[in-house]
């Protein structure tokens, strides 16, 4: 039986696949990678969990869930936003050199 | 002595909650009764702040650990409730969003000629 | 059926509903908005897994920089998708 | 055609996936995971990983949250290089977004609500971004988070006062400063100990503010070098005005 914590994150991925093969504009395509990250993201977060645990800060006692994937994705977090914006002004500077975001235009596939 | 204490606080508790839930059922349904974005604004700010704030202030009073954080929260929920709120408005009449035909005042028509 | 199972299903219902406005929007700062509530309610699913950390994070950053940087992106480029 | 043909491809790495994750358990004990294999000793441990961190981390690092005590310690290289790649980011946006005569272009001023609450609430916000950072071996946050708290409260004057404008040059120093505490910090780990990022200050007690060695000395560091990274790439995507 597959849990539904990985059936969302797994859609979460697949909706963000089908935006970067469908769509041509370059801004979508880099908001759907951004989806894929928070897919990921989730995931990890989601098979790092146990059953009646706590978060693992030791204030408590306790059975604690598993630190490593939260330790993980906490710097993948803050990476991924700044990769996107990395991407973004790319597009920028693509939109200033040819005053358009679709990429068949630019690349002058005839429709 | 003191339970007698704690047991009227956690009575003018609830009955602080249940204004508060109260105010928020109202501005839930200004919000679906207002005619234009500016009157739904409105329900959504000041409604909603007044509700959010008696709530925070009946969980204060029931739980005295609890006072300090949420009188906290409310004073940050009374600086950032109508900022936002004003941003919003100004914004979307600037966009050009026309106001309810039985508006009267509409200040910031003159501002915007001298603009 | 717990309330944990009830409540996750739900959030990850609208999560996945707002990821698929985000992809079927022509108008991409509605995309972009729709993004930004992804990004709340997957820091809320966080919370719930118990990730206070990856929670904070996720709220600081999903739904205030990432949707700042892309609306920037969008206002020196243009909004439709054509 | 082409959109029926993604659709099918979607569903199909959809359908792969879900697949692949039927047995991988969610919410087990973590006494099911595989057990803990140590490569210098040779050794296979009788608990898994995690439990190993969860079990013996208090005591290696003095830290009370486990997730900063593996960010910072356990993989404090790793993280070095996280941050590095965050600063390579920063460089190119600046770089892409680099505009030689700025348009001075007439701005609309904002609501004089938004600019009074802007100016009450900046210090707050960073006050908060500061104390996430200063308590992150305590309590849930660190550098990351409030690195981007702070960024935040950058972004609500840039909304406020449309001709505000961070001094990219102090923000360098700020973030070169940061950096260079986090690698002299692990220098100064390698001079003592013999390898990079040693824990060379006394724990102290757990869940007291000066505990836990250099862990909040490099949280520190990194808050303020996230911070200050985050802005640069805030102030240079709003740099074009047309």
């Amino acid at each position: 039986m597959i849990q539904y914590y990985y059936l969302g994150s797994i859609a979460l991925i697949a909706i963000g696949m089908y935006i970067v093969i469908a769509k041509r504009n370059l801004i979508k395509i880099i908001l759907g990678l951004d989806i894929m990250d928070t897919g990921v993201n989730l995931l990890f977060i989601s098979i790092g969990y146990v059953k009646n645990a706590t978060a693992p800060i030791e204030n408590v006692p306790g059975p604690y869930v598993d630190p490593i994937p939260q330790a993980l994705v906490l710097t993948a977090i803050v990476i991924g936003v700044s990769v996107m914006a990395l991407a973004l002004s790319i597009a920028i500077g693509i939109y200033k050199k040819t005053g358009t975001l679709e990429l068949d235009e630019i690349l002058g596939v005839k429709k | 002595m003191t339970a007698v204490v704690y047991i009227i606080l956690e009575i003018i508790g609830y009955i602080f909650i249940s204004i508060g839930t109260f105010f928020l059922l109202l501005a839930s349904i200004g919000l679906i009764r207002m005619p234009d974005v500016y009157n739904r604004m409105q329900t959504a700010t000041k409604a909603t702040t007044l509700g959010a704030l008696s709530v925070l202030v009946g969980i204060g009073l029931i739980d005295l650990w609890w006072l300090p954080k949420s009188l906290i929260l409310a004073i940050f929920i009374v600086l950032t409730a109508p900022i936002g709120a004003s941003a919003l408005a100004r914004a979307s009449y600037k966009h050009g969003v026309k106001l309810w035909k039985g508006s009267v005042v509409d200040k910031y028509k003159d501002e915007k000629e001298e603009d | 059926m717990d309330l944990f199972t009830i409540v996750s299903i739900i959030l990850i219902i609208i999560t996945v509903i707002t990821a698929i406005i985000a992809a079927e929007m022509k108008d991409l700062l509605s995309a972009a908005i729709a993004l930004g509530i992804m990004s709340l309610i997957v820091s809320i699913l966080f919370y719930m897994l118990q990730a206070p950390d990856v929670a904070i994070t996720e709220a600081a950053i999903g739904a205030a920089l990432s949707m700042a940087v892309v609306i920037f992106a969008i206002r020196s480029t243009e909004r439709w998708e054509k | 055609m082409k959109k029926a043909l993604a659709i099918v491809l979607a569903i199909l790495i959809f359908i792969v996936f879900a697949l692949a994750f039927v047995k991988i358990p969610f919410g087990e004990k973590m006494s099911t995971y595989p057990h803990y294999y140590n490569p210098i000793t040779n050794q296979t441990s009788n608990m898994s990983l995690p439990q190993h961190y969860l079990t013996y981390g208090k005591n290696d690092t003095g830290a009370t949250n486990m997730v900063t005590a593996i960010v910072v310690d356990y993989r404090g290289f790793d993280t070095l290089g996280e941050v590095t790649v965050l600063f390579l980011a920063s460089t190119g946006v600046g770089s892409l977004m680099y505009v030689e005569n700025k348009v001075k272009k007439k701005v609309r001023r904002s609501n004089a609500v938004v600019e009074t609450g802007s100016k009450l609430l900046f210090g707050f916000i960073i006050l908060f971004g500061a104390y996430i950072f200063i308590h992150g071996h305590l309590t849930p946050g660190g550098g990351f988070p409030g690195g981007a708290v702070i960024a935040s409260a950058f972004l609500l004057l840039y909304l406020a006062y449309p001709k505000f404008h961070a001094k990219h040059e102090k923000l360098s120093v700020s973030e070169s400063i940061a950096g260079l505490t986090f690698v002299i910090v692990g220098l100064i780990g390698l001079i003592i100990a013999g390898y990079f990022l040693y824990n060379f200050l006394p724990f102290g007690l757990p869940t007291y503010l000066f505990s836990a060695g250099v862990i909040p000395l490099i949280y520190v560091a990194i808050g303020v070098k996230v911070g200050s990274e985050l802005t640069a790439i805030v102030d240079s995507m709003m740099g074009v005005r047309e």
